[in-house]
């Protein structure tokens, strides 16, 4: 078929990261378990106090990090505005991974946007959480018989919680958020 | 490499190395996933690499495996910040394909629904340019108060919020509910309340204009160059618009005038927005008055569309320029070929004559001017 | 007045301050799990690898522009407390803080002339 | 139907004035539901291109679209719209790639905005344009070597896996 244009010859400088080939680009990363301190300290019987103390204010300061991909991003940013506000659940949309603690993925994840989201998932400090926002996030939604949109991003990241729609309404969205605070409040052992 | 100049006395010259920055996919002021690598020599722009291709996801090659009628999901979801006006533009391109007629009531709810979500969409415009400039939380606020009004009157006509697929091949699915016309005049009051709100919080902040005024002139012939239409165009000050140059539907018979800016800059592209959607409020109100009774959908439309041999390119004006609709068909229920000409692709073909020779806070605001949709750039 | 009565706010405020300081980095040590992940290490550029090096030599106009703002930052150092016991003191001294603001703006004006506040 | 069909289907006006102003470049002219269309080897296509740019009678100074088409057994054919502002007509003209070595000229040299659209078709269908700047892929990885719009090029298999097994009865798992 028609051979690649190589860039350098052509004097272009090509920023193209280079994730490797095809396959582990698309390779799934697990969530790390790893525990904390005061679990390895503390005698059993204190740790399940102090997990739920935790637990709480996990829950209830969950900081997203904004990361819209299509049109279920435009519905994310209406959860935030004052209609439907999410701030009285101490959710505050926060842009960079580094201070994040939910990475609501909003949109359709095609295979050429699939690295950087699995990067930004690993470059989020430890316990994370994942909603995935919309049909696409969930199974590639209306596109998924177009070979370059990956099937759900649950391929390459773990996720905690689905919310159905294409586009969810904020009213969803919300009740998936509502939903991963009863997960963390169930499993506050391991999200220790 | 820039050296201290001699007039310092200093002679020694500290070369310093340009600096590569990544705006890259997941970044607040690119509105999508979007990429740009900036080669930066201190706060000035050398060079921006535009990468986009992230949200590519096969409109066309989806479109020639579904039917005629199925294809409107995908193609809504191209521009999804207006979504009635992609819906229009191929339901207008599929009946003139197929030598369909529309009655006229539903000419006019499509004219109407197709203005009130270019508002709608230039409401998240001037939300996500207010951010871009400075104003992180207040514009976007603004924005959405008149964002989601417009949203439940599209919610109690059709259904849904943004995609309601409320046009069909030869009408429109459903007639407009008994109250809708005091709902849709009370919301175009409250429309034009939160534009002089809009006035007041951006054209009269100083410190916005001064960002924008001059920023980035743009001249008429550049402009027709880089392929650039819409309020893009407009604002060189050619006023050309498609609802005007090559009418459809029945934009010939409404009176609105065509805003145009004086020398291309940021703060005309801002200011044209604003102003068309004055007029986009005059064509709804227009729409209103003079809105006929009778049936809402073309009686007798085929079981299963079959179009036969047949082309046609349709450009209707979208809310961020051209868009234009090309479908051939070849016999059978599928459209052969489908190719949707995307303003927004055009207009950010240029961002690197557009970027470069900026600082990197006016390279963002530009960006922000384009008011480029990932969803259509990437088709 | 004895050793302690003069020394004892030292003291308090002291250890409150390796109390606070302690308990905070002790708490996010015990609390958080800290995860060893192969993407944690690298920078954060937007969801892509980092491009070039970022340890390049900046231009001296950052540096010019940093110390201005120290110098007036220092300024402000010395009037707070004179601001806060101004009624107690003689009328004299507040003429001394004139003198002291009016050197600090000769040399703001010596940047100005020497066209080191532009940015160029 | 609107009132006026506009763009005035099929306006054959437009085909003729340009017939006439540039004679010596042979082209067939059909119609379209909305322009009217001419048809021209690559060979001449960029002689035709520098007329209706040129030529101010006609001053076609915008380029629209360019759409890539795999017409099966008939080749590759990319299809351009122009538009002037002057006299307010529009065009389009095929181009059929010779099924060879599937090259059309590039027009990037009188129309900057073709840059895009030429590296988009070209990674889309496999075109290639003669004389491009930067024939690399755009919306595509760079490193992908695939046509997704050739009719050849397969779909993906839809994955129905939550509650495959209490599925209906008689629906093939």
């Amino acid at each position: 078929m028609t051979e690649k244009p190589n860039t350098e010859e052509l004097g272009l400088l090509s920023y193209t990261p280079d994730y490797g080939n095809e396959e582990d680009r698309l390779q799934p990363v697990e969530a790390p378990n790893d525990q904390a301190l005061y679990r390895v300290v503390l005698p059993g019987v204190m740790q399940t106090g102090v997990d739920t103390v935790i637990a709480m204010c996990r829950k209830s300061s969950l900081w997203p990090m904004t990361f819209g991909l299509a049109c279920c991003a435009i519905e994310m940013i209406g959860t935030f505005m004052p209609n439907h506000d999410l701030d009285r659940f101490g959710i505050v949309p926060w842009p960079s991974p580094r201070q994040s603690d939910v990475m609501i993925v909003s949109g359709t994840v095609t295979k050429k946007m699939a690295p950087a989201v699995k990067l930004l998932y690993e470059q989020m400090p430890n316990p994370k959480y994942v909603i995935s926002m919309g049909a696409c996030a969930t199974n590639g939604g209306p596109y998924t018989e177009y070979d370059r949109v990956l099937q759900g991003v649950d391929k390459i990241i773990p996720v905690d919680v689905y919310v159905p729609g294409c586009p969810p309404r904020p009213e969803s969205l919300m009740e998936g958020f509502i939903a991963l605070q009863e997960k963390i409040m169930e499993e506050k052992k391991n999200a220790g | 490499m820039t050296t201290w100049p001699e007039s310092q006395g200093t002679s020694t010259s500290l070369e310093t190395v340009d600096m590569t920055i990544n705006v890259g996919p997941q970044h607040p002021a690119t509105h999508g996933v979007f990429r740009m690598v900036l080669t930066v020599d201190g706060e000035l722009v050398k060079d921006c690499e535009p990468y986009i291709g992230y949200l590519h996801r096969g409109l066309e090659k989806l479109t020639e495996n579904a039917d005629y009628r199925q294809a409107m999901g995908w193609w809504d979801r191209t521009d999804y910040l207006a979504g009635m006006c992609c819906e229009g533009a191929y339901v207008m391109a599929v009946e003139k394909l197929a030598g369909i007629e529309v009655p006229e009531r539903a000419e006019y709810i499509r004219v109407l629904m197709m203005e009130l979500s270019r508002i709608n969409s230039h409401f998240m415009f001037l939300g996500a340019f207010g951010a871009d400039v400075g104003s992180f939380g207040t514009s976007f606020t603004y924005g959405w108060r008149e964002r989601e009004r417009i949203y439940d009157l599209f919610e109690e006509v059709a259904g849904d919020r943004m995609f309601p697929t409320y046009f069909k091949v030869g009408g429109v699915t459903m007639d407009l509910p008994e109250n809708f016309e005091t709902r849709c005049r009370d919301i175009l009051s409250s429309i034009r309340q939160g534009l002089e709100d809009f006035d007041g919080l951006l054209t009269g902040n100083e410190v916005f204009v001064e960002r924008c005024r001059d920023l980035n002139p743009v001249t008429p012939e550049q402009a027709i160059a880089w392929g650039f239409t819409g309020p893009m165009l407009r604002a060189t000050g050619l006023g050309w618009d498609i609802r005007k140059a090559e009418p459809y539907s029945i934009y010939e018979r409404l009176n609105f005038d065509i805003p145009t800016g004086k020398q291309g800059d940021v703060f005309d592209r801002y200011w044209v927005r604003l102003s068309e959607m004055y007029q986009s409020a005059r064509i709804v109100e227009q729409c209103l008055d003079e809105m006929p009774s009778g049936r809402v959908l073309n009686p007798d439309l085929p079981k299963t569309l079959r179009i036969d041999e047949g082309e046609l390119y349709l450009p209707t004006e979208g809310t961020k320029g051209e868009y234009g609709v090309y479908l051939m068909a070849q016999g059978g229920t599928n459209a052969y070929r489908a190719k949707l000409r995307s303003p927004s692709f055009s207009n950010l073909s240029a961002l690197r004559e557009l970027v470069v020779g900026n600082y990197v806070a006016d390279a963002i605001v530009i960006l922000g001017s384009l008011d480029i949709v990932l969803g259509e750039v990437d088709k | 007045m004895s050793f302690y009565d003069t020394w004892s706010a030292v003291f308090i405020a002291s250890i409150a301050g390796v109390i606070l300081v302690g308990t905070a980095l002790l708490g996010a040590r015990l609390l958080g799990p800290f995860a060893r992940e192969p993407g944690k290490s690298i920078s954060y550029e937007c969801g892509m690898l980092p491009t070039g090096e970022n340890w390049t030599q900046v231009h001296v106009r950052y540096y010019l522009f940093a110390i201005m703002f120290l110098i007036f930052d220092v300024e402000t150092i010395f009037i707070f407390p004179w601001a806060v016991r101004f009624l107690e003191l003689p009328s004299h001294a507040f003429w001394y803080m004139v003198f002291f603001v009016l050197i600090l703006s000769g040399a703001l004006l010596y940047a100005w002339r020497k066209k080191v506040l532009e940015w160029r | 139907m609107s009132t006026k069909t506009s763009p005035d289907s099929g306006n054959i006006k437009t085909a003729e004035l340009i017939r006439t102003q540039l004679p010596n470049i042979p082209f067939e002219i059909s119609e379209t539901k909305t322009y009217a269309d001419l048809k021209i080897e690559p060979e001449n296509f960029l002689s035709l291109v520098d007329g209706l740019n040129k030529n101010d009678a006609l001053s076609f100074d915008l380029l629209r679209n360019i759409v890539a088409i795999d017409m099966g057994e008939a080749g590759l054919w990319a299809k351009y719209h122009f538009y002037s502002f002057v006299h307010g007509h529009g065009i389009q003209v095929t181009v059929p790639a010779k099924s060879t070595d599937l090259t059309i000229p590039s027009i990037t040299k009188t129309y900057p905005t073709a840059n895009w659209h030429e590296r988009e078709a070209a990674e889309m269908v496999g075109l290639k344009f003669q004389g491009h700047p930067d024939p690399r892929n755009l919306l595509l990885e760079e490193d992908l070597d695939i046509h997704p719009l050739r009719k050849a090029h397969p779909l993906q298999k839809p994955e129905i896996l939550q509650g495959i097994e209490d599925g209906p009865p008689g629906v093939e798992q």
